[in-house]
């Protein structure tokens, strides 16, 4: 299965129904929802911004090595795009296996690699009004702008 | 010199104030072209933290820009 | 939140759905399924039984451990008893964190401290007609009683 | 001598031919209990291979039973 962007609400449970096979006997899922906090300030919302073609054939080659790399049945993961809620689900990765031992590992392979590779950005909005590109703060970026610094 | 179409994304796209632009430019690498751009519109990510993709794959800041690319500077992603 | 046993189907949805919290930004959750081998034979159906009062706080034992050993916000687990067919949820895990890393290593605790020590009995019952308990084969079981012999 | 209940569960209960029963014992350990059933039912796991719970909390197979236990055999767990 492939890697996708989707602007539309995540549906885990029909994902994780297509993962289904009769020789799996372990699915490991993970979630990542909007969380009402990051680094010590209140988030109030997220948008999330990609370059979609790239992230899809990115994402798609992650599970590829993932199948690679670890006895797995199926694999799958969904990226969601625009404006996102706390509580939101932003992504899912689900891996179904004979064992259990490949399917923890798979799945942590998967989200860790596309967390660092994907092009995929994301705007916190703070409780404050102030509001930043996760990761691309720059020194000299507080006096500036005066948004809060994000250290590296 | 190669006409190019470029796309932006997340804060490039922001500091650009526009989100995709063509232009004809001298610069023959995304390395030179990202500069170009950087100092023309004031981008405040240098170009060691902006990696660069051509035609919809990773390329490194040295390829060479074919005539007609699409050329996208990715920003630090989101990661976390 | 408590480890249960079920003799009902276990609904993953309603359970992770009780995870949810705000200041939540990672879900892992692991499913056991019935599945049509082990051991390189082919299996039909299971009958799973335990001893449910000691099984469930063996189990709550569990879950606490995993609140005192990892950073998480919410953790809870379901075994489901009776009989099984190919392809039904056995097992439900699930933990809700602040970041991704203590959802996983909480949940992997989990169920593999919960295979390990909850009173649980799982006969197989294989397509050659054989049915066996798992891991009570003791040597001589084969000649004694023509079912396949299960190394330990 | 003690008064026990006693649970059986998966290939002991099978073994046993009932879940339950009740019996009046000289034996005061767990250990010596289940050796007096194995060899009167002829169980085949060995007591290294056999926990017990009394009272519904695991045990030690030397704990002494109490009057009125409640005794359960825990045979080798599914794990996997």
């Amino acid at each position: 299965m492939n890697f996708t962007l989707t602007s539309a609400p995540i549906d885990p449970v029909a994902l994780q129904r297509d993962l289904t096979h009769s020789s799996a006997g372990a699915c490991v899922a993970f979630e990542g929802w909007v969380r009402d906090h990051n680094e010590g300030q209140a988030v109030l919302a997220l948008d999330y911004e990609a370059f979609v073609p790239l992230a899809e054939s990115e994402g798609s080659r992650i599970l590829d090595e993932a199948r690679a790399k670890f006895q797995v049945v199926a694999v799958a993961g969904v990226h969601r795009v625009g404006a996102l809620r706390i509580g939101d689900l932003a992504v899912w990765v689900g891996v179904a296996s004979a064992h259990r031992g490949s399917a923890f590992d798979a799945c942590r392979y998967i989200i860790d690699e596309a967390k660092a590779r994907l092009p995929i950005w994301k705007k916190e909005h703070y409780a404050t009004g102030a509001s930043q590109w996760i990761n691309c703060a720059v020194r000299g970026d507080y006096v500036a702008s005066n948004e809060p610094e994000k250290p590296h | 010199m190669p006409k190019l179409s470029i796309q932006y994304f997340a804060i490039l796209r922001e500091q650009r104030g526009v989100a995709q632009e063509t232009l004809t430019t001298a610069q023959t690498t995304p390395e030179q072209l990202y500069e170009e751009l950087r100092s023309r519109h004031h981008f405040t990510l240098p170009a060691d933290r902006v990696r660069a993709a051509v035609n919809g794959e990773f390329v490194a800041p040295d390829a060479v820009l074919p005539e007609g690319a699409e050329v996208v500077f990715i920003p630090p992603v989101a990661g976390g």
